[in-house]
This record gives C-alpha cells, structure tokens and sequence, in this order.
C-alpha cells in the first residue's frame, strides 16, 4: 500500500458504446519512473485523463497515495499530489513563463487572501520568487513580458513540466514528453526529468519514443486496444510475443512512419 | 506603442480644437444651435439647420440684434441625450451663447433641461412634444403645441364642417413617448369626450417594428369612420400602407406627430382623405410664403428637395425672431462680462413676451411650452389642404 | 381576442416568418460553415432592400455609389492577385501604382460626370417603367455579392490566419461590426434616416380565399424564398461544391486533406449567404414597399432568434424556426399586444439556449468554440 | 474645465466603467452582449431607490447589489452556453430587461423615468479612477491569472486546481455590477433614463469597446473606450477645423472603417501582453529582443 503512489484497478471506460478501456489494472510505485505504452490508440491519454478527472470513469477505482479520488472533482484531484504535462503543449499563449508557472502554484493557494493577493503589483512577492527559481533551476531563463506563444518548442515542453512540478506533487504524469524534440532538446528534457525523479518525485510517462523511455524509466505496462498486455522491465518489453503482435500486427506502415515500435527503438539500443 | 501615440495625438487633436472653438467676441451676440444632423433625426434636423441659418441670415443682412451681428454656434448631437448635454455646456460654457435653439428630440430635451437649469441657459427645443417636459425647468421653452390641444383641434373641425366621425380606432407606438401619450392619453378620452365611438381597445405597435400586419388585421370587419394613427412618421407610413395592402381603406386623422411634408410623397395617394394638424401653414401670409420660398431653396442649395417647411422648421426660424424680439426688449448686448445676467433676463423676457411670426402669434405659458395656432388639414390628391384655422389661445400669467 | 381573425393571422404569421427565412438562412449557413456570427448580415439586408428603392425611385447616386463600391472591391481583389503573382518585383510595383491611379481616375470621372441620373434617363427611354426593376435587381445582387468578397477578405480570412487561438476569434466578429457601421451610416448620410417609400409593380394585388386575404407579392416572395433554400440544400447535398462545403463545415481542420480549397471555397459560401441576403432584401422592398437604414437590425435581430431556434448551422432548422419566430411574433402582438412582443420572442430564445442549445435540428458541435 | 471637454470626458468615464463590466467576464473568455440589460437594471434601479428616499450615495451601492444579485443568479444557466450561444444567450437577456421595463408602468414605461439626485464630473470622475484601478488590482490578482487562464484554456485550468465555474460566475457578477454602477451613474448624471437610449447598439459598442481594446491586459478597456469616445469627437473637430461638413455628416464611416482596419493590424486588440510588459520595463526591448525566439507583431 505505501509501497504504491498509485493504484488503478479494474478501469473501464467506453465513449458511446466503444470501449476505450476495459479493465485495466496496474501500480506505480513510490519514487519509480514507469512508463505506459502502446500503439496509437490502444487508450493511453485516456487513462490520463481518467486519472486526472477530464472523464468520469464508467468502473473501478484510482487510488492516490492511499486516497480513493475515483469520484473527486478534476480541479481538486491537484491537490492530493498529481499533476500532468500534455500530448499537445498545453501552455497559455498570453500569459508570460512566470505566470504559466504561478498557475501551477493554484492547488496551493485557494484561500481568498490568495486569490486576492496582487502578484502582478508586487514582483518581489514569495509566489513569483518561487516561481522564478523553479525556472531557473530547470535551466530557464525568465524574460518579462515574453508571452510563452513565441518560444520554441523545447523550452515549452520545459516549463511545462516546471508548471506541474510547481504543485508539488507525489505523482507526475507526463504525455509524450519527447514528441516533437531534437536531440538536444530531448537532451535537455532528459536531464531536467532525471532532476525531478531525483527529488522524489513518481513519474508516469506515456511516451512512444523508446529510445527515451529505455534512457528514462525503470518499469513499463503495455496498452493495446485498451487492455493492458504487459507489465515488466523495458528490457523484458522486446521480447514479449503479445506486445510484438501488437506492434508489428498493426498497421506496418504506421509503424514505419512513427519512430514508434519498441522492435525500432530495440534495434536503436546498444 | 505607435497606435497609443496615433490615439494620444487624436485626443489632442479634439481637445486642442475644442479649446480653439472662439468665445463670443465682443460686438457679436451668439446663439447655440444643438442639432441631430448625424443618426436618427437627420433627415428632419437638416433643414432645421437651413431654417435657422435663413433666419440669422436675415437678421445679420437687417443690421443684426441690438446692432451686433449674430454668430450661430452649432453642435451636432447626432440624437443622441447624451451629446445634447454636451451642447448645452459647451454653449454655455464655450462659446458665450446667450440662448440656445433646440435640441431636437423629446429623449434628448428632458436630459439636456437638467444640464441647462444648472448652467442657467435657455433652451428652445423646436419639435419636442412629449407631454410635460418643461414644467420642472424654469430654462425651458419649448416651441411646440400641446397634442391634445391640437387633437381636440381636429375633431372640432371636422365636426363644424359636418364631416361624419361616429365610430374610430386607435393605433399607437408603444414604445415612443409621444406616439403612446396620444394614443392612450389624448386620443381615447378626446374620442370618448366627443362622443366617439371606440370599435376596439387601442392597438398598438413598436416604433421599429417593418411589419404591422397582425396589427391590422385586427382592424378588419370594423364599422370604422376614422383609424387615429399616433406614430412618427416612417412607422405610421407603414401602417398605412398595410392597411391599404388588406384593403382596410378607411382614412387616418392624427394630431401633429406625422404632419411631415414628406407624407405628401411618403403616403402618396394613400393618405387621400386624411386629417392631421400642424401649428404652420405655409400659405397663411406673405411672410409665410416669402420663409417658404427661401426655405424650398436654402434646402436645393444643399441638396435637400422640400415641398415646403415642416412646422419645425418654422418653429426654429420664428425662435431665432422670438430671441431676437426678447434681446431687444432686454436691450442684451452679448457682452461677454455680462453674459450670466443676460441669460437670465432673456428667461424672464420669454417669459412675457408676445411674439408675432411666420406660425403665428406665439407666447409660453408657465410651464414653459408655448402656446401655438393649429391649422387642421386634409390630404387631396397628394397635397395638404387647409380644413380649418385655430387662433392660437392667449397665455394665462 | 377575436378568434375569426385567427386564420388571417396564421397567414400573417407565414407571411413574416418568409421574411426572416432567407435571413436566418444566411446567418445559419455562415456559422454553420465557419462557426462565425456574420453580423453583416442585417446591413447586407438593408443595402439591398435600399439599393432597390434608390433605384425604382430614380436616385442616380445609388449607381454612382455602386459604381464605386464595385470598382474598390475589384481593385483590391487585382491587388491580391497581383501580389500573389509571380513577377519581378518592379512589374508589381508598377502594376500596383497603375491600379491605384486608375481607380483614382475612375473615382473622380464618377464624382464629377454622376453617370448615375444619364443612366436612368437612358434606360427609362429605351426599356420604359420595367428597366428599373431589372437594373435594380441587377444592381442590388452585384453589389451585395461583390462587398461580400471584401467582408469575407478583412473577416474570415484573418481569423484563418491565426486561427485556433482564442482571442482571435473574436476578429471577425469585431471586423463585420466595423462594416455593419459603414454600410449603415453610408446609407444614413446618402438618403437619410426619414422612411423610404415607392410604390409596388403589384399595387395590392390579393386574393381572398374564405376569410383569408392573400397578398400577391407576398405569396410570391415566399415561394420564392422557399423555392431559392430549397435549391440551395439541393446544392448542398448533390454538386461537387456542396460536399467541399459540408466538408468545411463539418471538418474544418482535414477539408484542405481531403482536397478542398478552402481559400477559394469560403468566399463561395460569403456570396452565396450575401445573395440570400439581397434577395431578401430585393424581397422586402417589392412587399413592403417602406424601407429605411434600420430595417437591417430590426428585421435580423429576429432571424437570429429564429436560427437559434432551429439549430444553428442547420438550414431546414432555420427555415423552420424563422417560420415558427414569424408566428410566434404575430401570435403575441395578436393574443396580448405589441408592448408584450419582446417578451415571448426573446424569454423563449433565452429558454431554448438555456435548455436545448442545439435547438430544434442543430449539431452539437458548432458554435461550441471559444471567441 | 471646458464644458465640452467636461461633458466628453463624463461619457468617457461611463464608456470606460461599462467597458470594464464587459471585460471581466470577456478576460475569463466569455464574451457578453447583455450589457444594455445590466446597465438599464442599474439605472432604473439605482433612480428607483433613489425617488423611494434613499440618498444617492446608497442608491447606487443598493443598485448595484440588486444587478450583482440578478446577474449571479442567470449566471448558471447562462454560463452553461459557450461562443455563439453565450453571445446570443446574453443578448437575449438584454432585450428581456428591455422588453420588461417598457411594460412596468411604476418606472414610467415608455415616458422614461426622471432621477432625482444630480452626480457632477467631482462624482463621476473619482468613481471611474477607483474602478479602473479596482479591476488593474483584480487582473493582477491570483484571480486575475486564473480568469486569463481560463480564457486561455478551460480544461488545462481545471487540471492546476482553478474553480472554472466560480471564476466565470465572480467575473461575470462582478462584471454585471460594474455596468450597473455605470448606469447608475449615467441616470443621475443626466437626471432621464430611458429604455430606449439602452438599446442593442449601446451593447455592441460597449463589447467593441472591449475587443478592440484587447481581452489581455486591464488596459484594453480603457484604451478602447477612449478609443471610441474620442475618435468620431476628433473627426468631428477635424471637420470643424478644415470647414468640411461632409467630414462630420460621415464622420461614423470613417469611424467603421477605421474598425475594420484596426483588426487588420491589431487583430489582438489595441493594446496587448508584450506591448504593456515592454513599455513597463524601459530597458524591455533590448532584453526582449534578446529572446530566444522571433516574435511576431
């Protein structure tokens, strides 16, 4: 139970009689980095926005840290320790780093003395200070009045995950962090995400990059279809018959398109 | 940065302007004329404009008021009350105006009395009729006749000329003050008073509305001599026009409200037979004719075709006389250190005075609307005819 | 309440509700394509509806002004075009400053000669009384077809631009107001505010049918109104342009995938809401024979009641719901009076966005989208 | 003071009041065509309680506590509606309120309704300051931030903790109180209200006001609605200086156009994040110039 900062059991979710997910089950542990993959579609952003509250789950439980938040409201789920990233950079377009960053500060600051308090007239205050540090302990610079619509795209992906880290959670789920980045970027993103493991912190990434997730996380559980297949070590994940089928079984030239397969990512590693 | 700079250098374009607009100078007396010349009332407003610009005209070429020349000052409220409190000031406070002719409308009258009591200006509104807008205000005169006064007018003349009124209908704007102050409050006891008989409860209509067939088809199947139509004029157009379209041919008797002499074209043979009144008659005398002619064409000069003036217009040309007519008894000078004293005594003049012009003889009653001639017409064959002639009644002091 | 007039008033009823059809239909076809409140529309409307007048009236500055306005319009599309091209910058340049002195010149040779009042007295010699109607309706189509090419280029095409953000889609909503103020002072400060009358071709003609009084021109407009939505969701569902337009419509993001030019097709989709605008308007004059530069307003504030009431985006809902306003507007002026109609109009818009967003046949998806 | 520039300013101090009742709820994404109806609820309130005895000064308070009190209740259901619907759904409030007042004979129905107590510009003026630096507060409040994140992005909001409806529903009440102030103000400042001069026009002018301006920063507002109050009046001294009627007659063409090109080169609004953030930092520009990324006007 301690052991586990999240434990899903028996998921089922379908979207006007299509099954999404069904039945899925599996365990993050405490300080691990685990990945979730599977072939586009098998349901992996739909478990995070299970997890996260963005759908109501038609069955089964999500339990947080020993807390069951299968039924708690998405804008408080935050609070009990989980925070995200997404597929798509999620950041807002006018406003600027630092503020993007005090929104993650939110689930920490409801009273109404906070609500009302002028951060934007005070620039010393406590909150932006914060804020600011967390930047540039992830190697970011902060330039006032830069709204984050103009920045490229790696260090988007970045503050991004400042934003999540911000609210202090125990678990961080993070969608396709390495989509859409060069080397170096995906570099940069590497290092800040090995800095955050360090701190203590639980990561959950669905990533279909495995070359990343190989550098990255210590366990893996397969999606296809919206069943889990598989759950183990990334070095077991190649050589698992079910999680090959399913790659390989589906459309090749999606597979020969996208950097996606773990045999791709396996004839990658050394 | 630069559009901050393009808006910054735009406001003070128009202040820069505004403080640049001229006070009265010495040897000229100014007078304010507050006008919707844009939006709404501008088809009308714009040969107020000719008539007053005729009447000051005369006066300068006439060696002027007291032997100084007259500068009309004047300020486009586009209809709008708001801007109407904005020319009542900037008269008063900018330019050394010591009276002001207008404004137009009755929604813009009732706001600028407040701002021109304080600031202790007259005001000759020339078209606002709405009942009881003056009473409160010690600085408003309005050159207008009282609706019911007008209507009682009409009935009185079709009665004396034997024409048969028995049964009637009433049609009436619900949404504009005036149109629905005649309708109900005027027109019906009026009717019932002169033993007419109603056929139906008032029927009314909104101001804007394009269609009006519901509205009509009520008055259907009605033994009915007369409809009163209480509406402005592009709203009693339509009604008049739909009635005809479901051939509802009875004719329509009014007050002043669409006593336009637009409707000699608007309703064309439409409004054969119907009866209104209005407080100028263009052929009443030679001074008449001699505005009307000058009018018609002030008004092609500036691309306006008129057949002759609405009585507003005759009410804004005879208040440039009136004011003339209450300066000299006042012997006012325009002096700009006087200005105050003089505002107040051309009050008290208008007060008093009695004055003969091109509508008629005109003199204000305590609350301050005048007391004006009716002349009750008909329409035959697309021209307004004269049915009968009221004096107008002396003032009670 | 007198219930032997309740069938005049049902046709009454039908009778309005045809008036709003074309306009809802505008209205539906725009938001439904483009997810975009045109609120050009009511002046379109208007402009045409006035454009008829001016003409059947003899007002020679109604052609001078169309004159102008087709000729701006038409600068600025070469201009495009140009710009586009591939020419040496210098042959651009030139090309450029041809065009804009050429339409100086054409400006000033219209200023100064008025064409417009030589044209009438042409035209009345030579076709005599029916000229006018068909050079209104000429005039008044063409101009109303070409400034929706220009609204189409300084709305839609500058949300496309940055589409997908949400300030910006409150840009073309801005952008038509600017031109529904343009259209509508242009008209003001050109005839003015006062009503404008003439007479109608038909007269009054009407029959009676029982109780019920039919006028000609009305029951003409509204088979035509009919007849003209009719072929439009024909064309909608059968040619080749239709599908690209429903493909617009129904999958913004993948049309330009699937081949669809939605550069080229949108502006089809501004003339074709701006004709039904102008027909309406043309329409509305022939009926109505009153027009003034308010009737826009008045007239679309309730066409938009009766799209929402149908669904928006969806064109058979909006016929239905501008027929169900035009009866529920005659109905209550009929059963409790004028004062009271914005009540039951407005209360039951309220209700229906409130309860059933989608209306009576819309989708759910359009007009979810933030500004 | 100029009784021009004097009377000018006093309808710019309501422009701008209303402006800001229209941008908080637009801040928070929401964009609100009702402000007629708000505005006539606190005018009409606001003479009412005023013509019932009470001094002015706990007339418009009272007033706009009673729109604050509408305002949250329609809230719910109309924030359900988004885009299109809410803009529809806001405008068919207004006309509501207008459609209800004409009838109520208490408050003079068509005649309009006289207001008894006067506020001068020594009134007008300091209320509009205290608003203007009221919602500059708000904006860069915690609040604030969440509103604009919610303008951003709904969902995303939601996921770091912010209360969407609550945020929506404040912006909107808070919003709705401000026009009523505004009307408020409007009805003893000009002693006559009337249904009709608050009609559909005043509600789009007020969200042009609005858009124009820019939704990003507490500035829009006040610059679009000096915007809007200055540009006919500039047109109009323009067409006294150089002894052109015409100009004044199409003063409101000009006045469209100028819209229209203005979504051309600032299709963000007037004024927007970076500009206010660089004219803030004197140095800004070369420190932003120095951003990694290239900027886009």
């Amino acid at each position: 139970m301690a052991d586990n900062v999240l434990s899903i059991e028996g998921l089922h979710k379908s979207f006007g009689g299509l099954k999404v997910i069904d039945d899925v089950g599996f365990a993050v542990k405490r300080g691990s980095r685990t990945a979730l993959i599977g072939p586009n579609g098998a349901g992996k952003t739909t478990v995070f926005n299970l997890l996260t509250g963005v759908y109501p789950v038609d069955e089964g439980t999500m339990v947080l840290d020993g807390r069951d938040i299968t039924r708690v409201p998405a804008k408080d789920r935050v609070i009990f320790g989980m925070s995200r990233s997404f597929q798509n950079i999620r950041l807002m377009p006018h406003l600027s780093t630092v503020e993007n960053v005090m929104l993650g500060q939110h689930a920490r600051a409801r009273r109404l003395g906070d609500l009302l308090y002028p951060l934007g007239l005070m620039p010393g205050n406590r909150w932006a200070r914060a804020a600011k540090e967390a930047l540039e302990d992830a190697g970011l610079e902060t330039y006032p009045g830069q709204v984050v619509a103009n920045l490229p795209y790696g260090v988007q992906k970045r503050i991004e995950v400042v934003r999540a880290m911000i609210s202090q959670p125990k678990l961080l789920l993070l969608d396709e962090p390495a989509a859409g980045l060069n080397q170096v970027e995906a570099q940069q993103l590497l290092a800040l995400l090995e800095k955050v493991s360090a701190s203590g912190v639980t990561l959950l990434v669905v990533e279909h990059d495995m070359h990343f997730v190989h550098n990255l996380c210590d366990h893996v559980a397969v999606l296809n279809f919206g069943k889990k297949i598989f759950e183990g070590t990334p070095a077991q994940v190649n050589d698992d018959p079910l999680v090959r089928e399913a790659y390989l079984g589906s459309d090749t030239s999606m597979a020969g398109q996208q950097n996606a397969a773990p045999a791709a990512g396996a004839a990658d590693a050394p | 940065m630069s559009m901050r700079k393009t808006l910054l250098a735009a406001g003070l374009v128009a202040a820069g302007a505004a403080a640049g607009t001229p006070a009265a100078a010495k040897n000229e007396i100014v007078i304010g004329a507050s006008l919707g010349l844009t939006g709404i009332y501008s088809t009308i407003a714009k040969t107020t404009e000719v008539a007053i610009d005729i009447a000051v005209a005369e006066i300068n070429a006439a060696g002027g008021i007291n032997g100084r020349k007259v500068r009309v000052a004047k300020f486009d409220t586009a209809g709008d009350p708001k801007q109407a409190v904005v020319a009542v000031r900037k008269f008063a406070r900018d330019d050394g105006a010591l009276a002001v002719v207008g404004p137009f409308s009755s929604s813009e009258a009732r706001v600028a009395f407040a701002a021109g009591e304080r600031a202790k200006i007259v005001q000759i509104p020339n078209a606002s009729s709405a009942p009881k807008l003056a009473d409160k205000f010690s600085y408003a005169f309005r050159m207008t006749e009282n609706e019911g006064l007008q209507f009682q007018r009409v009935i009185s003349t079709l009665k004396n000329r034997g024409m048969s009124i028995k049964s009637a209908a009433i049609m009436y704007g619900t949404d504009d003050v005036v149109s629905k102050a005649v309708g109900l409050f005027i027109m019906k006891p009026i009717f019932e008073k002169n033993g007419v008989k109603l056929a139906k409860a008032p029927i009314g209509f909104e101001t804007k509305a394009v269609d009006v067939s519901a509205q009509v088809t009520q008055l259907k199947g009605q033994k009915i001599d007369y409809v009163g139509l209480a509406g402005i004029t592009p709203v009693a157009v339509r009604v008049l026009k739909e009635m005809r379209r479901q051939g509802v041919m009875t004719p329509i008797i009014g007050a002043q409200i669409w006593a336009d002499p637009e409707i000699t074209r608007q309703m064309a043979k439409d409004g054969e037979g119907a009866v209104f009144s209005a407080w100028f008659w263009y052929k009443k005398d030679e001074r008449s004719r001699e505005f009307t002619r000058k009018f018609v064409e002030g008004n092609k000069k500036r691309g306006i075709d008129k057949p002759f003036p609405h009585h507003v217009d005759a009410s804004a040309y005879d208040a440039v006389y009136l004011l003339k007519q209450v300066m000299e008894e006042q012997k006012v000078t325009g002096d700009p250190d006087k200005v105050a004293e003089e505002r107040t005594r051309i009050r008290d003049g208008l007060n008093t005075v009695v004055f003969n012009g091109v509508i008629g003889q005109i003199c204000f009653e305590k609350t301050g609307d005048a007391q004006l001639p009716g002349y009750v017409m008909t329409m035959k064959n697309s021209e307004w005819v004269l049915l009968g002639e009221h004096k107008s009644l002396p003032c009670k002091k | 309440m007198d219930l032997s007039q309740l069938p005049q008033q049902i046709v009454n009823g039908l009778m309005l509700g045809g008036v709003y059809v074309m306009v809802a239909v505008a209205f539906t076809l725009i938001i439904g394509m483009l997810n975009f409140l045109n609120f050009t529309v009511p002046a379109l409307f208007m402009l045409a509806a006035v454009l008829m007048w001016a003409i059947l009236e003899g007002h020679g500055i109604a052609l001078d002004l169309t004159a102008i306005a087709v000729l701006l319009v038409l600068a600025m599309m070469v201009a495009d075009r140009l710009q586009q091209a591939r020419l040496p910058p210098p042959v651009k340049t030139v090309g450029a400053l041809g065009l804009v002195a050429g339409a100086c010149v054409f400006l000033w040779l219209t200023l100064s000669f008025r064409p417009g009042p030589a044209v009438f007295a042409w035209l009345d010699g030579a076709v005599g009384a029916g000229g006018r109607w068909f050079l209104g309706i000429v005039v008044a189509l063409a101009t109303v077809a070409v400034l929706s090419l220009l609204i189409e280029r300084f709305t839609y095409r500058y949300m496309k631009a940055k589409y997908g953000d949400a300030t910006e889609h409150a840009l073309p909503l801005v952008s038509s107001l600017g031109f529904l103020i343009v259209i509508e002072h242009t008209v003001i400060s050109t005839w003015g505010s006062d009503a404008l009358t003439t007479e109608s071709p038909f007269g009054n003609a009407s029959f009676e049918v029982g109780p019920v009084l039919f006028s000609v021109p009305q029951l003409l407009s509204l088979i035509l109104s009919l007849a003209i939505v009719f072929g439009l969701s024909v064309m909608l569902k059968t040619t080749k342009l239709g599908r690209a337009l429903r493909s617009i419509a129904e999958r913004p993001d993948t049309a330009p995938l699937m081949g669809v030019e939605v550069g080229r097709i949108v502006p089809v989709v501004y003339v074709i809401a701006g004709l039904l605008c102008a027909t309406a308007g043309i329409l509305f004059t022939i009926n109505y024979t009153t027009v003034d530069a308010y009737i826009g307003d008045t007239v679309a504030t309730v066409a938009i009641a009766g799209m929402v009431l149908g669904g928006l985006g969806n064109v058979w809902g909006a016929i239905v719901g501008a027929m169900l306003i035009g009866m529920v507007e005659v109905m209550s002026i009929y059963m409790v009076g004028a004062t009271f109609k914005k009540i039951p109009i407005w209360g039951l818009l309220l209700l229906i966005l409130i309860v059933r967003p989608t209306g009576l046949f819309g989708h759910t998806a359009i007009g979810k989208g933030k500004f | 003071m100029s009784g021009y520039l004097e009377s000018q300013l006093i309808i710019l101090c309501l422009n701008v009041i209303y402006a800001y009742g229209i941008f908080l709820p637009a801040a928070s994404g929401q964009l609100n065509l009702g402000a007629a109806g708000f505005i006539t609820i606190g005018a009409y309130s606001s003479a009412w309680i005023n013509a019932s005895g009470a001094p002015m000064y706990i007339a418009i308070p009272a007033s706009m506590l009673f729109c604050a009190a509408i305002a949250f209740t329609i809230a719910f259901p109309i924030l359900r509606t988004r885009g299109v619907y809410m803009v529809l759904a806001t405008f068919a409030f207004a006309e509501v309120v207008a459609g209800l007042i004409i009838n109520l004979e208490f408050l003079g129905a068509a005649a309009g309704y006289p207001v008894e107590s006067h506020a001068d510009y020594l009134v007008v003026v300091p209320v509009t300051i205290l608003v203007v630096l009221l919602c500059f507060f708000l904006m860069s409040t915690r609040l604030g931030l969440a509103m604009r994140s919610i303008h951003d992005d709904e969902a995303v909001a939601t996921l770091f903790g912010v209360d969407v409806r609550l945020a929506k529903v404040a912006a909107f009440t808070l919003g709705a109180a401000l026009m009523s102030l505004g009307g408020a103000l409007y009805g003893h400042h000009y002693n006559y209200i009337e249904t009709q001069t608050f009609n559909v026009l005043l509600s789009i002018y007020i969200l042009l006001y609005v858009l124009l301006g820019g939704t990003q920063t507490a500035w829009g507002p006040l610059v679009g609605a000096a915007f809007f109050t200055v540009v006919p009046e500039a047109l109009r001294q323009i067409a006294t200086a150089s002894g052109h009627a015409w100009i004044a007659d199409s003063r409101f063409i000009f006045f469209g156009a100028i819209i229209v090109l203005m979504m051309v080169f600032r299709p963000e609004g007037l004024v927007t994040r970076t500009m206010v953030d660089r004219a803030a930092t004197p140095f800004g520009g070369g420190r932003s110039g120095a951003a990694p990324a290239a900027r886009t006007a």
